[in-house]
C-alpha cells in the first residue's frame, strides 16, 4: 500500500477505571477511525487512576484519564503531570440521599451519617462542599464505607453517600429509589476527568499531544452528535453487559453527557477549562490543607492543543 | 469359681483376603492369674493375636471374652507391651511410663511420678527420667516400655517379646522380677516370645503357633514348681519341656517347605 | 481392615455428600435471597437467568475463565519452582533460613498491588504482573510446608542413607521427598488457591481480561449477578485445582490410603 | 553433637543474618531508586524524612498500627478457634471432610471484598467485617495443615493408647495434639501472616482507620513515601506475629530442637 | 598382609558431657575376613561404637580407620542393619531391599530386582515382595532389613541385633545362612547380639562390653574349628567359652552396684 508510508504510532491510554460508556469519545474516535486518520495506534488500559498517573509522570504511559483534583493533588506531589483537555466540564461527584431523609441543601447535612471512601476525589468533594456552605467538619460524621454506597444508602447504613451525579443516583432511581442530590459543582468549579499526560511527553511528544487532543474531541463532538451510534459502539466495546445493564448503562451515559459541556465550554469550545476556576480550586485545596503548595496554573494545565 | 481371664473363640483374622487368612480357628483361653507363653515362626500371627485381645483389631470371625465380658478397647485393667515399645517422642522417659497413670485419673500428680520412678526402677532405667525416648538405646526403650506397662494397676498383661533387646543377664533379672509381680498380685499374663527357654522358665503353659496360615499347633503345660529359680534351667526336666517345644515347633516348620 | 466396596458405583459414597452439600448451599443461598434487594444478593434463578443471558449473546466467559486459570497455574507453577528449591536450601543451610524468612514473611503481610506502578515497570502491562503477584501469594505456603515437611524428616534414615552410600540428590530424592510430601501437599493445596486469589487481585488492579476484571465490571455496572457469576467460576476453578492436586497426591502417595475428595 | 556455644552473647549468631540482610535490603533498595522517579520508588532516606515528618505531625500512624493488628489478630483467633475444631472433626470423619471440603476451597478462591455490600450489610462497616475477611483468608491455612498434621498420626501410637482406655479427649490431648503440632504451626504461620493481608483487604474497602486505609489514603494523595511506611509498617506486623509464633512453637515443643529464628 | 578392616584408636564418644561419657577409650581392631560379635549389658554404647564405625556418629575424641583409610560415611564397601530394622515407609519391601543397589548405580532395574528378590528368598521373604514395611510383622521387618543389606556387594557387615525379633528356628537357619556367606565370600562381619550363644556360634572372636562408662572389658577368641555345624552347640567346648563370656559379663554387671 503506497500509502501507507508510515508505521501508526502505538500509544497507551490509561483510562483509570473498568470499560465503561463514560469513555465514548476514545471508543468512538478507534470506531469512527479518527485515531487512524492520526496516524495513532491507540491502546486503552484499564488500572486504578493513582497507578495509571504515576506510570504517566514517570513517562511508562502515554495519557491517562484523570480528575482536575487530581492533578493538583499530583503536582502537589512533584508528581509531573498536566491536563490537557476536559472530558467531564463539571466536577461530577455529588452527595445523594433518599428523598425520605430530607436532605437538599448543604446544610441538612448536619448531624448526618455521611458514607464515602474517605480519600481522593469524594473526599475532597465532601469538603469543599461542608467548606462553602460553613459547616464545620465536626458536625457532620464521615464514614468510610469504600465502594459501597448504593446498598449503604437502601440499607439505611447511612443517611447520604458521596457518589458520582451521573452515576448512582440514575441507578438508585432505576432501582425504584427516589433520591436528592446535592452536586459538588455547585461548591467547586473546577473540570472532573480529563485527559492528562506528562512533563516528558509534553517535552518531546507535542506532535502526538495534538494528534490525541484533536481525535479525542473529535471523537467527543461525534458522540454529542450522534449519542445513539455512540452508545452502540460502547457497548460493542462492553459484551459483558446484560440487557438490564445496557438500559442502565444508556442513562448513565446521558446523564454524562450533560457534564461535558458547561457554560465555559459552550462559550470557549469543548475540553476547555476556566484558568479561574484552575486557581480558586487549588486556593480551596490549600485552605482546607489538603495541599501543601501553590502550582503554576501552567504547569496545572496546558491550553496549548486546544487551540 | 471365677471366669476365665481370656477366652479366644474360634478366632480367624485375614487382612486383605479372606482366602488366604493370616490366623486361622484360633481357639483359646487362658486362666484368670495364669501365665501363658506364645511361641511360633516370626510372621505367624502373634502379634496380630495379641492386638485381637487387646481389642484393637477386629477378627474376622470368632469372638473374644476378657473377664467374661465382651472384649472391647480401652479396658483399665489390661496393660499392653507393643514389639515395637512405641514411646510418645515428644515425652520423657518419666512422663511416658506416668501415660497410664494420667490416663487412669484417679492418682494425684505426685503419686503417679512416685510410681512412674518406681516402675523404671524395677526396669534398671533409674536416671534416664528426663531424656527423650530418641536418646534411649533399644533396650533401654524396650524397658521404659516394660515399666509403662508395669506402673498401673492391671490385671492382664499382654506382653509382645518384651524382652528382645536386653542382654541375657537383664533379662534374667526382669524375667524373676516378673515371676515375683505375678506371685505377689496373681495378675494374668500373656507373653510373646522367641526365647523357648524363657518361655519354659516363665509359663505356667506354652502354646505353640504355626503358621501358613497361622494356627496353633499344640499347647504344653509346664509342671515345674514354683516359684522358679534360675537354676532349675538346667535341670533335666527343663530341657524335656524345651525340647518338647521344640519339635512341636519343627513340626509346623517342617509344613512350611510342603507349601 | 478396611473392607472392600461392592457398590459397582465405587465413587458413589462421595459424589453424595458433594451432591447434599451443593443442595444445602443453593437452599440457604435461595432462602437468604428472598431479604434482600437483587443488587445486593440475587437468587441462584436470577443468576442463573443472568448466565443464560450471557451465554446467549456469545459473550465471553469461557475466555475470562481460561486466562484467570492460566495465570493462577502459571503463577503457582512459578511459586512451586521457586519456592521447594527455596525451602530446601533453606532446610540445609540454617544461615539462609535466617537470612531469607524476614523478606519472605514480610512480602507475605504487604499488600502488593499497592506497588502496581513499579510492577508495570518492571513486568509491562500485560499478565505477567498478575503471574508475578499470583506467585507471590502461593510462594508462601509452599516454602513453610516444604520446609516443615524437610524438617520433618526421620534422622535415623537419613542415617541409614547415608551409610548406604547415598548422595545429597539420593537423600533428596529417595528420602527427603517422599517423606515430605504429605506436608507438601498441604502446602501446595493452600498455594494454589492462593494463586487463584493472586491472580484475581492483579486483575482487580489492572487488566482488560480474566475473571477478576469480569467481577470489577460487573461491580462498576452494578451488574450484582455478574458478580455471582464471576465468584462462582472463581470457586470452580479453585476446586477444579484442588481436585487436580487431590489426584496428583494419590498418584505421588500410593503407599498412603486417601479417604479424601 | 550439639556442642553448646561459648558465646556469652548466646542469640548474636541469629541475629547477625536479620541485621545483614536487612542491611543489604536497604542498600538494594537504594540502589534501585536511583533508577526510578521517587513518586514510584522513593528511596530510603526520603521515606524516612516522609517518617520524621509524620512523627512531627503527631499523625496517627501508631493508632492505625494498633487498629490493623487487632484486626489480624482477631481474625487469626477467630480462624484458629473455628479451623481447628474443624479440622479435626473433618479428620474424624471423613463425611464432613467430603461435604465441607469445596466450601472451605471454594471460599478460598473467591475474592471475598467482592462481596463488600453483603458484609456491609451484615457486619456494618466497623472492624467486624475485616476482622471476618482476616479470619476468612487465615482458615484454609490452618485446616490444611491441621488436617495434615492429624492424618500424619501414627495408627500404632494410636492403638497404644486405645488400649491403655484412653478416652478420644485424651487421645486428642495427649497424641493428636503433641505429633500433629510442627504440622499446624506450619500453617499457623501462614494463616498469621495471610490474616494481616486480610485485615488489610478489608481495610482497603472501606475502613476510615488502619494501615489499610493509611496506604489508600496515601495512594489517594499520591504519597508514595507514605505507601512504603504504610507497607513496612505492615511487613513488621507480619514479622512480628511470625517471631511470636515461632517463640510459641518452641514453647510447645520443647522435644524439637529449633535451629529456626 | 592386607590393612585391618576396621581399627577403632581409643575412641571415646560423650553425647551430653565430656564428665559422663557414653563410651570410653575403646581400642579394637577387626581383621580382614573377620566375624567379631559384640556382647554388653544394654545401654552400654554397642549401637553408638557401630554407628561410629559406620562413620555417621562423631567420636568425642580417638579416630576410626576402615581398610587402611580415614572412615567416611557412605563406604561402598558397608552395609549396616541398625537396630530397628528402619524400612522406608513408602516403599515395597522389594523396592527397600533394592535400594542399596539403586545407589550403587552400577546395574541395570532388572538385574537390581532380581538379585533383591534372591536375598529375599535367602531370608524366607519370598512372597510379601510387594507388602509396605507397615504391613509386615516385627521379624519379618528385621529379615527385610537384613536382605538389604545382604543384597550389595558390601565387604564389611555391620549387625546391630539382626535376629534380635526371631524365632529360634529361623534364628539357626539364617545364622547358617551368614556363615555360608561369609565363607564364600569372605567379607568382615561385626554382630552386636544379646544372644551369647549366637556369638559364640559364630564368632572367630567374641568382644565384652561393660557399662558406666561403657568399655570393653575383654576380648574372647573363639578357636572352635570350621565350618560351625548346629551339633557343636551342645559341646562341653562350646559350653565353656559360653561360660567364660558370661563370667566376664557378670564381672562389668557386678560393677554396676557400685555406682
Ligand atoms: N542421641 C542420643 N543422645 C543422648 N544419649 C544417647 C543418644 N543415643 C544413645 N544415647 C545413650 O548412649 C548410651 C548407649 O546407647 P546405645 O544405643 O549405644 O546402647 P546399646 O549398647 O546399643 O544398648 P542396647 O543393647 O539396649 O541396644 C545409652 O545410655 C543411651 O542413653
Ligand atoms: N497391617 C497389616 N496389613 C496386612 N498384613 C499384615 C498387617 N499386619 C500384619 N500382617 C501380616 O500378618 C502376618 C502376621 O503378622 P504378625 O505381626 O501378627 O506376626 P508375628 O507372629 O507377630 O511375627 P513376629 O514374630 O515376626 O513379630 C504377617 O504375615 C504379616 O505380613
Ligand atoms: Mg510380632
Ligand atoms: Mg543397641
Amino acid at each position: 500500500n503506497p500509502f501507507r508510508s508510515q508505521q501508526p504510532e502505538k500509544i497507551t491510554i490509561g483510562m483509570t477505571y473498568i470499560p465503561n460508556v463514560q469513555f465514548a469519545p476514545w471508543y468512538v474516535a478507534l470506531e469512527k477511525g479518527f485515531f487512524k486518520e492520526e496516524g495513532l495506534d491507540v491502546v486503552f488500559d484499564y488500572r486504578m487512576d493513582i497507578d495509571a498517573l504515576q506510570l504517566v509522570a514517570a513517562g511508562q504511559m502515554d495519557f491517562a484519564i484523570a480528575g482536575g483534583d487530581q492533578v493538583i493533588t499530583a503536582r502537589d506531589k512533584n508528581i509531573p503531570v498536566t491536563y490537557l483537555m476536559s472530558l467531564f466540564a463539571k466536577f461530577p461527584p455529588s452527595v445523594i440521599a433518599l428523598s425520605e431523609s430530607g436532605i437538599r441543601k448543604p446544610a441538612d447535612l448536619k448531624g448526618k451519617r455521611i458514607g464515602l471512601p474517605l480519600y481522593g476525589t469524594n473526599l475532597l468533594a465532601i469538603k469543599a462542599i461542608l467548606n462553602r456552605a460553613g459547616i464545620p467538619e465536626s458536625d457532620v460524621e464521615l464514614i468510610d464505607i469504600g465502594y459501597t454506597q448504593i446498598p449503604s444508602l437502601t440499607e439505611k447504613k447511612v443517611d447520604a453517600v458521596v457518589g458520582f451525579a451521573n452515576n448512582e443516583p440514575v441507578k438508585l432511581r432505576a432501582s425504584g429509589y427516589d433520591v436528592t442530590q446535592i452536586n459538588a459543582w455547585d461548591s467547586f468549579s473546577l473540570v472532573g476527568h480529563g485527559l492528562i499526560t506528562g512533563e516528558k511527553q509534553l517535552r518531546t511528544s507535542r506532535d502526538t499531544i495534538a494528534k490525541m487532543v484533536r481525535a479525542t474531541i473529535k471523537g467527543m463532538q461525534y458522540t454529542l452528535d450522534h449519542p445513539e451510534e455512540s452508545l452502540a459502539i460502547c457497548f460493542n466495546n462492553l459484551k459483558e453487559l446484560g440487557p438490564e445493564q445496557q438500559a442502565l448503562e444508556k442513562q448513565v451515559f446521558m446523564e454524562s453527557l450533560k457534564l461535558w459541556e458547561s457554560d465555559y465550554t459552550k462559550a470557549h469550545g469543548l475540553g476547555t477549562s476556566d484558568p479561574k476556576a484552575w486557581e480558586d480550586s487549588q486556593q480551596l485545596m490549600l485552605d482546607m490543607g489538603l495541599i501543601t503548595h501553590r502550582t503554576p496554573i501552567e504547569k496545572l494545565v496546558n491550553f496549548d492543543f486546544l487551540k | 469359681m471365677t471366669a476365665p481371664a481370656i477366652e479366644v473363640h474360634h478366632v480367624s483374622l485375614a487382612y486383605t483376603s479372606i482366602d488366604t487368612p493370616e490366623l486361622l480357628d484360633i481357639h483359646l483361653s487362658v486362666e484368670d492369674g495364669e501365665l501363658v507363653s506364645i511361641v511360633g515362626p516370626s510372621g505367624c500371627g502373634k502379634s496380630s493375636l495379641l492386638r485381637m485381645i487387646a481389642g484393637v483389631l477386629e477378627p474376622t470371625s470368632g469372638h473374644i471374652v476378657i473377664s467374661g465380658n465382651e472384649r472391647k478397647r480401652g479396658w483399665a485393667e489390661l496393660s499392653f507391651v507393643p514389639q515395637d515399645s512405641l514411646l510418645l517422642p515428644w515425652r520423657t522417659v518419666l512422663d511416658n511410663v506416668c501415660l497410664p497413670l494420667e490416663l487412669a485419673r484417679d492418682t494425684d500428680q505426685q503419686t503417679i511420678r512416685k510410681k512412674a520412678q518406681e516402675a523404671l526402677a524395677l526396669v534398671n532405667l533409674s536416671g534416664v527420667e528426663s531424656k527423650y525416648p530418641r536418646q534411649l538405646s533399644g533396650g533401654m526403650r524396650q524397658r521404659a516400655a516394660l515399666a509403662r506397662a508395669l506402673v498401673g494397676n492391671a490385671r492382664i498383661l499382654l506382653l509382645d517379646e518384651p524382652f528382645a533387646a536386653l542382654d541375657a543377664l537383664t533379662r534374667n533379672q526382669l524375667n524373676l522380677e516378673l515371676l515375683r509381680i505375678q506371685a505377689q498380685t496373681g495378675i494374668t499374663i500373656v507373653l510373646v516370645t522367641h526365647n523357648i527357654f524363657e518361655a519354659v522358665f516363665l509359663s505356667d503353659r506354652v502354646i505353640v503357633m504355626g503358621e501358613n496360615p497361622g494356627r496353633i499347633l499344640g499347647e504344653i503345660k509346664i509342671p515345674l514348681p514354683k516359684p522358679r529359680t534360675l537354676k532349675m534351667i538346667g535341670t533335666p526336666e527343663f530341657s524335656h519341656w524345651v525340647g518338647t517345644i521344640q519339635d512341636l515347633l519343627e513340626t509346623g516348620w517342617g509344613d512350611q517347605d510342603e507349601h | 481392615m478396611n473392607t472392600k466396596r461392592n457398590s459397582s458405583y465405587p465413587h458413589l459414597h462421595k459424589v453424595i455428600p458433594v451432591m447434599a452439600g451443593l443442595a444445602g448451599f443453593v437452599a440457604i443461598w435461595h432462602l437468604l435471597s428472598n431479604l434482600y434487594e437483587p443488587f445486593i444478593l440475587p437468587s441462584p434463578a436470577e443468576v442463573a437467568e443472568r448466565y443464560r443471558v450471557l451465554l446467549d449473546n456469545h459473550q465471553p466467559l469461557a475466555r475470562h475463565f481460561w486466562i484467570t486459570c492460566f495465570e493462577a497455574l502459571a503463577g503457582f507453577t512459578l511459586a512451586v519452582i521457586t519456592a521447594l528449591p527455596l525451602s530446601y536450601y533453606m532446610y540445609r543451610h540454617p544461615f539462609l533460613d535466617q537470612l531469607l524468612t524476614p523478606f519472605v514473611v514480610g512480602i507475605q503481610a504487604v499488600p502488593i498491588v499497592a506497588l502496581a506502578p513499579l510492577l508495570v515497570i518492571w513486568f509491562g502491562f500485560g499478565i505477567t504482573s498478575k503471574i508475578l503477584i499470583a506467585a507471590l501469594v502461593a510462594f508462601f505456603p509452599i516454602v513453610t510446608n516444604g520446609l516443615v515437611g524437610l524438617k520433618e524428616t526421620d534422622p535415623r534414615l537419613r542415617e541409614l542413607l547415608q551409610i548406604m552410600g547415598a548422595s545429597r540428590r539420593d537423600i533428596f530424592f529417595k528420602l527427603e521427598v517422599p517423606s515430605s510430601l504429605p506436608v507438601l501437599f498441604g502446602g501446595l493445596k493452600v498455594g494454589m488457591t492462593l494463586s487463584v486469589i493472586g491472580a484475581v487481585v492483579g486483575e482487580f488492579s489492572g487488566a482488560g481480561k480474566g475473571l477478576g476484571y469480569l467481577v470489577n465490571l460487573a461491580r462498576g455496572n452494578f451488574d450484582t449477578p455478574l458478580i455471582f457469576i464471576g465468584l462462582i467460576a472463581l470457586a470452580g476453578l479453585g476446586l477444579g485445582f484442588y481436585l487436580i492436586l487431590s489426584l496428583l497426591e494419590q498418584i505421588f502417595m500410593p503407599w498412603k490410603k486417601k479417604s479424601m475428595l
